[in-house]
C-alpha cells in the first residue's frame, strides 16, 4: 500500500454546500468536527454521521464520511443499530434540541444506559429552527415563540442534567462561538469509550439569536472539576448563575456491545441441521 | 372424521394444565410418527380464565385443526359446557366426574375421577393433567412409552417431580385399563411415517428461516404473539457473533434495525398490530432510503389492544398501504408451519435483492400452532444478499443509481469510496436532497420498478382442486390447509372449484391475474372484516370477487370454507359482499 | 385567458421578498374587488434558494392557479431562465435588465432596473419588491391606494421603515410611468365585486371553521405545512378559555387530543404525512373507545420527509386503510379554501355524531394558497354535538349499547352514573374486555355500522358538466378549481364529460356508485403515483377506473386535466391504467 | 338533595373482579388506592383513572370510577389531555415500569415539567409482565428473564432520581407489603397541587417474586429529611445502601392549567364574524 497523506479538514468536507442562514451557530460545530476529526485522523470510509430531522440534522451532507439522515427523533436508535452491527465504525449522533429532548425523549435514557459506544452533538439553539420557530423544550421561561405568542409557560429542560441522570459515561457541554474548547471536547468525547453526550450551545440566528446573551454569561468549568463525582457533576449542572463549559463528568465503564460481545464466549457459525434438532 | 384421526380438545382453567398436557400429547404421538397440528387458546389474563388446545392426529398431512371434535377432555365443569356442542356424533368424552355432572347427551363418556387420583391416590394435584395423558394412552392406542421420554425431556429439570409425574402417568393409564370399558372407535393407527419429523411452530419455523437467511440482528419489543421470536434469536444471537437489541419500543426497534441494515448486516424485527402500528414512519424511511429490513407482523385481533391471544388477518391492508406517501412495500404471508420457514427465507431475499423493507404477515394462529413438518428441502430456499458496487462502480459512486429492475448498488460502511448519505428527503442518483419536478417522477419510478420486479419472482403459487374450475378460491395466510382441506372435500363431492394461495400478496403475481380470468367466480375467505384481501385484489385487477370474512378471533375450519362453495355454486351468495 | 384575467408569476432567491411582494400585491386586488387564487412554492432552506409565487386574479371566480403565465416578474436570472417555457404567447416578462439578459423570445419585455433603483435612487436594497409592486400598479391598473393601504397594515410596524417602503412603491410607480411604453393587452378592469371578500388559504380557513364548529382543545407538534394551525390556536384557544398543548411529539399530541375528547371538549390536532404516521396506534384506540377526534393530515410529498414543501396527495390510501386490525375511519377531503370551512365543520360534526377519528386531508397547496371567498353561508354550517345518556338511561348505563347506525351514548367524568372505562381491548355493552366470538363479531359490526351510516350523511358532492355526459371525472381534494375548468374547457369543445367531487372519500357516499355507473369510463385524476382513489373506486365498486395520476409535487392545471379528457375520448388511452 | 353518606371502600370497588395472579403486589397497591380515595371522599364521577397497558394497567376496570384504559406507553399524555380539558376533575395516570421508563420514556420527562396536576402511580416490579416475563428498565443486572436469558447487562433505571431531575414537584416511593405508608403517600399525592410522581415497588409472584429481598432492605427514610431540598433528595435517591421509602420532594409551583389560564386574562365566547374580520 502506498503511504497514505494524512487527512485535512478539507478531506472531511463533503461537495455539499451547507444550507444553513448565514451565520447560524451550527457553522461553529461544523468547523469544530471537522478540525476534530482531521486531528484524530479518523478515516472516511469507517465514519458515519447519524442525524435525526431539524436544520442541525442536515449536518451528515456537509461531511464526506459515510452518513445517515433519519427521521426527526430517531438518530439515537439509528445510530445504535449501526454500531452494534459493526462496532469498529466511529459513529456519531447530531441533531437538535427539539430532535433529542421532545421527540427523540424516549430514546435518549435508553442511549445512555446502555453505553454504546457512540459520540452524540446535539447542537442546542432552544428553538425549533428548521420550522420557523416554534418553542423548545430549553427554550426559556417567557420566551415569545411562533406557538408560544404570550410567552413560554415551561422551565427549560437541563440537558446534561438529563445525561448525567440517565448515566452517560461522558457528558459535556459546549458553545459553537468557542471553538477550541468545542474542538477538544469532541475529540475527547470521540476517544471515550462508551457513550458521549455534548451539548453545543449553538444559537439560531433567525428565530432565537443568543449570541449576546450567550456571550456573557458561559463561562469555562472550574479545572479542579473532579470529572469522576456525579453529585458535583450534578451540582454543577443544577447551579443557574453561570452556565458552565467543559467536561462534566467522564468514567470509563463497559459500553453494550462489549458486554454483549462475552455472553456467549464461543462463537459458531449457524448450522440448520443442528439447529433443528432440538424440534425433532 | 378419515381412518385413524383424532380431533381432540383438552379444555379447562388455566394453571391446571392444560396446555402441558396437549403439548406433551403432541409430541408423542409425532415421535410416534404420527402427523399432527395443534391450536391453542390462551385466556386473557397470566393466571386464571378458561383455556383449552385442539390438536388433531393422523396419518396423513393435518391440513387444519378439524372441525368437530372426536375427544373433548373437560378438566372442569366449564371446559365440559363451552365445548358440548362442537362434538361429532359418536364422539368421546373424558371427564372427572365429581366436578361435571352430564346432561344425557348421547356421546361415548368415560369418566375418570382425575382430582381424585391426583389427591388422594398421588397426593400430588398438579398431576391431573399427566392423569389424563396416561389415560389418553390406555384409551386411543398412544405407546405409553413414548409419552414417558418426552414427559422425561420435558419435566426431568427436577428429579423429584419428575417421578412424582410419571406415576401420574401411570395411574391414568392404570385407571383406564382397569376401570373403563372401550366402546368408541378411536384408536391412533400403526404410525405412518418412520422418518424423522420435526414439530415446529411457526414462530419457530421463523427463527430457522431468518438465522438461515443469514440474519444476524434482531432489535424487537415484547408483544404477543411475537415475544418468543425474540426470546429465541435473543438466545441465539450471541453464540453466532450477532447483535440483539431489545429496544426501549417498537420505534427504537425498527431504528435500530434500519441502522444495522445500513451498515450491511441482515436485520429483522417482529411484532404485532400495536408495535407495527408504531413502525410506519420509519418503514418509509426504509423505501426511500432503500434500506433492507424484515418485519414480522403476528397479527391478532384488533382494532387497537384489540383481543390479544385471539388470531385475525386484519393487517393486511394496512401493511399494504401504509406509512404516508406512496411508499412501496412487499408483503409476503406464509400458509403453514413449513412454509414460515420458506417464505421468512424469501423475505430476507427479496429485501435484500430490492433493498426495501418486506412484511412478514402470521397471526397469532400460525405462530403458535405446532406441525409436524420435514426438514426444510435446502434446494427451494436460495439465500440471495444484496448487489454490492464494483470497484469501477466506486470510482464515480451513485448509490441511487439504477439498473433496469430499478435496483442500485449499494456500498456500505467500511467500503472505500463508498461514502454516502442515506436520505429521508427526495434526492438524485448521488443522494443530495433535490425536489425539482423530474427528480421526483424518476425516483418514484424506480422505487415502484423495483416492486413491479418483485412480481415477476418466481415464488411458488399453491393451486389445488380442479383443472377446469368454474369457482375459484384465493386464499392468503394461515388458511392455507383449510382451504386445501375444503377443495378436496368439495372436488370429492364433484364441485368444480379450485383455490391458490399466493404467498406474495403485495406485489401481485401475474398469476393470480390469470386464475381470476380463469373462472367465473372467486371466492375470497380471510379472517377479517372488510375483505382486506378482496378489496386488493379487486382494486388491482378491476373485478367483484366475492367477499368471504369471517371475524370472531379463530380461524376458518374447512367446512366453512366447503359450504360456502356450496353456497356459491348453487347460487344463493351474491357477488356483490358475500 | 379571460377577459380582464391575469395569471402572474413572481420569481427569485428566497429572501428577496418574493412571497411579501405576492402577498401585498394579492391582498391589493382582493380588496379592489377582484377574485384570487394563489399558489406558492418554498424552497427547502430556510434562507436562499429558488422561490416563487404565483397569482392569477380576475373578475370571475379564479378555480385554479392557472396554466400558462401572462405575466413574470423575474427578480434575477434563474426566476426568468426556470419559467420561461410556461409564458403565454402575447405574455408580459418584467425584469432586472443589470441581471437579465433575455434572449430574443417574442414576449413583451419590461426591463426595470429594480436594484438600481432600490439602491442607488432609494438607498434601500431590501425594497426591490415594493418597488416592483409600484410597477406592477402602474401597468396593469391596480389602483396604488390600495397597494398603500396594504402595506401599510402589513408592514406598519416600524415606522421609519414604512417610510422607505411607501417610497420605494411610488418609484416603481413612477419609473413605468416615465420610462415604460404599454404594449401589452392585460388591464385589470373595474372590479367585479363590491361586496367584502375574505382572502384566506386554507389553513386560516381550517382554523375558523374549527373555532366555529367548537374545538376548544389543540394539542400537536410542528411541522410543515400544518404548523400554522397551531400557532394560531396558540393565539386564539387561551382567549376563549380552551386548552392547548404543544405537545413533545405527535404521538403525545394525539394521546392528548383524545384524553381530552374523552371528557366531552371537541379536540383536534393537525399533523402531516410523518406525523400522522406516528399518530395511527393511538387512532385505533379512538376508533375501539369509540372516541371523537379530529385529525387534520396537511399532505406534502412523501414517502418519508420527501419533499417537505411540496404538494402531494398520496397519503389518502393511509388515512383510509392505516392501523392494524379493523379500523374505521372517516375521511373527508375540502376541495378548496372556502370549502375547508364547511368540510373542516363537517369533520367535527361526523366526528361527534359517530363516535370516531375523521381525518381531513388537505396539502400543502391548499393548506398555503390563497382565495377569494364570500363569508361562509352559516346555513350551511349546522353545528352537531355528541349524543349524551339520558337520566334513564344512565339507571343501568351501558356505554357501548347501540342504537340503529352503530350509535351509543356516551357519558363524560363530571356526569353522575356515567362511569364506565374507555377500552382499548374488545369489550361488551358496559365496556367490560370480553373476547368471545359473539362479541368481536357485535362490536365490530357496530362500528362499522357507523362507518356505513356516515355515508348517508347529506354531504354535497359538486357536480359539473353535461347531464348525460359519457366520461366521468371523480376528483378529490385540492383539485376541485382546476377539474371544474378543465370540464368547463372540454364541454366549451362539445365533449360530453362531467365531474363530481366527494368531500366525503371514507366511506364513499351511494351517488359516487351512481354517477360510475351513468357514464361510460372514469378518469381519476390525482398528485400520487399508485392511484390511490382509483383504488379505493375499484375495490369498492368492482370496476376499472383510467388512473390519471401525476406525481412531480406540483397541483394539476386545468390544461392537464383537459387534455387527459381529449385523449380518452379519441381513444388513445387505454383504460387499465391510463 | 339528600344528605349523602360518606363513601366507603366499597363504593370505590367495580363489580370486575381484578385478574391478576393470587399475590401480585398489584392487589396491595389497589387496596390502599381504596383506602386513600375512601379517607379523601373523592367523587366517583369526578375521579378518572387513567393507564397504559400491562398488568398494572388494568387498575382502571378495577375501580367505579371513570376510567381510560389507553396504550402501551400512553397514560400520561392521555391523562394531560383528561386534566388540560377539564382541570376540575380528580386525575390519576397508573401503570408499569415498563409502561412508564421504556415504551413512555419520552412523555415523562414532558409531564413532569409541565407540572400538571395528576397523580401517577408507577407500580414497579422490574419485569414485564402481562408479556410474561422479559426485562425491564428497572430490572436488575444479572437478571435471567426470557429476554435476556444470559442475565441483564444493564443497570437498572432509578425511577425516583428520573422525577427529580425531570422536575415533579411531588416525588415518592413506597411499597406494596407496606400498606400504610402507601395509603398516606397516595393521600398526600393527591392533594399536592402539581405533577405528583410515586414510585411503589410491587413484586410480580409469577415472573420476579422479589418480596423476600425487598422485605429485608426497605428502608423508611428520614424523618428530618427536607422534602424542599432537591440536592439532598436526589442524594437519597442514589444511595444504594437501602431502598428508601417516603416522600422524596415536594414543592408547590403552578401547574401549566394555572398558568395557561392566566396567560389571557379575558375570556369570550367564539365569535366567526369578528375573528374573519381580519381577513377581509
Ligand atoms: C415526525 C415529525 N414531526 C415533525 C417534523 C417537523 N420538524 C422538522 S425539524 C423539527 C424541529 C426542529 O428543531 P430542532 O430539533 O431543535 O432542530 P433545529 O432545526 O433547531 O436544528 C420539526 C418539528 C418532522 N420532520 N417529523
Ligand atoms: C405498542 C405495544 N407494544 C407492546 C405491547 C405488549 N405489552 C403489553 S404490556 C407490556 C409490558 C408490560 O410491562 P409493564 O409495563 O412493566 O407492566 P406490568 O405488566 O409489569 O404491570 C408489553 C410489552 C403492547 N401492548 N403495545
Ligand atoms: S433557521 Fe436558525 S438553526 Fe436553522 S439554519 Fe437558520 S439560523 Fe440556523
Ligand atoms: S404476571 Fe406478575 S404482575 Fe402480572 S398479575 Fe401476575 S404477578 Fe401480577
Ligand atoms: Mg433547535
Ligand atoms: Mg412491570
Amino acid at each position: 500500500m502506498a503511504v497514505v497523506a494524512p487527512l485535512t479538514v478539507k478531506d472531511y468536507k463533503s461537495s455539499v454546500k451547507p444550507t444553513w442562514c448565514p451565520g447560524c451557530g451550527d457553522f461553529g460545530v461544523l468547523a469544530a468536527t471537522y478540525k476534530a476529526l482531521a486531528q484524530m485522523q479518523l478515516s472516511l470510509h469507517e465514519t458515519v454521521f447519524v442525524s435525526g430531522i431539524g436544520c442541525s440534522s442536515r449536518f451528515p451532507y456537509f461531511m464526506s464520511t459515510y452518513g445517515l439522515h433519519g427521521l426527526h427523533g430517531r438518530s439515537l436508535p439509528l445510530a445504535q443499530g449501526v454500531k452494534l452491527a459493526h462496532p469498529e465504525l466511529t459513529v456519531f449522533a447530531v441533531g437538535g434540541d427539539g430532535d433529542m429532548f421532545s421527540i427523540g425523549a424516549g430514546h435518549l435514557p435508553h442511549a445512555c444506559a446502555r453505553n454504546v459506544d457512540i459520540t452524540t452533538i446535539c447542537m442546542d439553539n432552544s428553538i425549533y429552527g428548521l420550522t420557523k420557530g416554534q418553542t423548545s423544550p430549553t427554550s426559556l421561561r417567557g420566551q415569545k415563540t411562533k406557538s408560544t405568542p404570550y410567552g413560554a409557560i415551561l422551565e427549560p429542560m437541563n440537558p446534561v442534567m438529563l445525561a448525567l441522570t440517565y448515566g452517560a459515561s461522558f457528558v459535556a457541554r459546549a458553545y459553537s462561538a468557542k471553538p477550541q474548547q468545542l474542538t477538544q471536547i469532541i475529540v475527547e468525547a470521540v476517544k471515550h469509550k462508551g457513550f458521549a453526550f455534548v451539548e453545543v450551545l449553538s444559537p439560531c440566528v433567525e428565530f432565537n439569536n443568543t449570541f449576546n446573551q450567550l456571550d456573557a454569561v458561559v463561562d469555562i468549568m472550574d479545572e479542579n472539576h473532579d470529572p469522576t463525582d456525579i453529585e458535583r457533576a450534578m451540582h454543577l449542572a443544577l447551579t443557574e448563575a453561570k452556565t458552565n463549559l467543559g467536561i462534566f463528568y467522564k468514567v470509563e465503564r463497559p459500553s453494550y456491545e462489549q458486554e454483549f460481545a462475552t455472553l456467549a464466549p464461543e462463537k459458531s457459525e449457524f448450522n440448520l441441521d443442528t439447529f433443528l434438532n432440538k424440534y425433532e | 372424521m378419515s381412518q385413524g384421526e383424532i380431533v381432540m380438545r383438552i379444555a379447562g382453567e388455566s394453571g391446571e394444565g392444560v396446555i402441558s398436557a396437549g403439548d406433551i400429547f403432541t409430541l408423542a404421538a409425532a415421535h410416534l410418527g404420527h402427523n399432527v397440528l395443534t391450536f391453542r387458546t390462551y385466556p386473557a389474563e397470566i393466571k386464571g380464565g378458561h383455556n383449552w388446545y385442539q390438536v388433531r392426529v393422523g396419518p396423513k398431512q393435518v391440513l387444519s385443526m378439524g372441525e368437530k371434535l372426536d375427544v373433548l377432555v373437560a378438566f372442569n365443569a366449564e371446559g365440559y359446557q363451552k365445548h358440548l356442542n362442537e362434538m361429532r356424533e359418536g364422539g368421546v368424552i373424558i371427564y372427572d366426574p365429581d366436578l361435571v355432572t352430564p346432561e344425557p347427551n348421547g356421546f361415548t363418556s368415560y369418566p375418570i375421577p382425575l382430582t381424585k387420583i391426583a389427591r388422594t391416590e398421588l397426593d400430588y394435584v398438579r398431576g391431573k393433567n399427566l392423569v389424563v395423558l396416561g389415560a389418553l394412552s390406555g384409551l386411543f392406542g398412544l405407546e405409553p412409552g413414548s409419552l414417558e421420554s418426552v414427559v422425561r425431556t420435558r419435566l426431568g429439570r427436577r428429579a423429584e417431580l419428575l417421578e412424582k409425574n410419571l406415576n401420574a402417568l401411570q395411574a391414568g393409564y392404570d385407571y383406564v385399563r382397569e376401570n373403563v370399558e372401550k366402546v368408541d372407535p378411536y384408536e391412533l393407527g400403526e404410525s405412518a411415517d418412520s422418518g424423522k419429523r420435526l414439530v415446529m411452530s411457526g414462530n419457530d419455523a421463523l427463527v430457522a428461516g431468518a438465522l438461515y437467511a443469514g440474519c444476524r440482528m434482531y432489535a424487537g419489543y415484547p408483544i404477543t404473539p411475537a415475544s418468543d421470536i425474540m426470546e429465541a434469536l435473543a438466545k441465539e444471537l450471541p453464540k453466532l457473533g450477532g447483535a440483539f437489541l431489545q429496544a426501549e419500543d417498537e420505534i427504537g426497534a425498527i431504528a435500530a434495525v434500519i441502522g444495522s441494515s445500513y451498515t450491511g448486516v441482515k436485520s429483522m424485527t417482529a411484532t404485532s398490530g400495536p408495535g407495527f402500528s408504531l413502525m410506519q414512519e420509519l418503514l418509509g424511511l426504509a423505501s426511500m432510503a432503500e434500506i433492507p429490513c424484515v418485519i414480522v407482523d403476528a397479527q391478532r385481533a384488533g382494532p387497537s389492544t384489540g383481543m390479544p391471544t385471539k388470531m385475525e388477518q386484519s393487517d393486511l391492508a394496512f401493511a399494504i398501504n401504509g406509512g404516508h406517501g406512496d411508499t412501496p412495500r412487499i408483503v409476503i404471508a406464509p400458509g403453514t408451519v413449513a412454509d414460515t420457514f420458506y417464505q421468512t427465507v424469501n423475505a430476507f431475499n427479496l429485501s435484500e435483492k430490492y433493498q426495501m423493507p418486506v412484511i412478514l404477515l402470521t397471526d397469532q394462529s400460525l405462530a403458535h400452532r405446532t406441525e409436524t413438518m420435514s426438514r426444510p428441502d435446502l434446494s427451494r430456499a436460495p439465500v440471495v444478499d444484496r448487489l454490492k458496487p464494483t470497484p469501477e462502480e466506486l470510482e464515480t459512486y451513485a448509490r441511487f443509481a439504477a439498473g433496469e429492475n430499478g435496483v442500485s448498488p449499494m456500498a456500505v460502511p467500511g467500503m472505500e469510496d463508498g461514502m454516502y448519505v442515506a436520505p429521508g428527503l427526495e434526492h438524485d442518483e448521488y443522494a443530495h436532497p433535490k425536489y425539482d419536478p423530474e427528480t421526483h417522477v424518476k425516483m418514484t419510478e424506480k422505487r415502484f420498478r423495483k416492486l413491479a420486479a418483485a412480481a415477476e419472482e418466481p415464488i411458488d403459487i399453491p393451486r389445488y382442486g380442479a383443472e377446469d374450475a368454474e369457482i375459484g378460491i384465493i386464499g392468503w395466510g394461515s388458511s392455507e390447509g383449510a382451504i386445501q382441506e375444503a377443495v378436496e372435500l368439495a372436488t370429492a363431492e364433484g364441485y368444480k372449484v379450485a383455490s391458490i394461495h399466493p404467498r406474495l400478496v403485495n406485489p401481485l403475481q401475474p398469476q393470480v391475474g390469470e386464475f381470476i380470468e380463469s373462472v367465473r367466480t372467486v371466492i375470497v375467505p380471510e379472517v377479517n372484516y372488510r375483505g382486506q384481501f378482496a378489496n386488493h385484489l379487486a382494486a388491482t385487477f378491476g373485478f367483484k370477487p366475492v367477499r368471504f370474512t369471517k371475524y370472531q378471533g379463530l380461524p376458518f375450519s374447512a367446512g366453512e370454507i366447503y359450504r360456502k362453495v356450496q353456497e356459491v355454486a348453487n347460487g344463493s351468495s351474491s357477488t356483490a359482499n358475500g
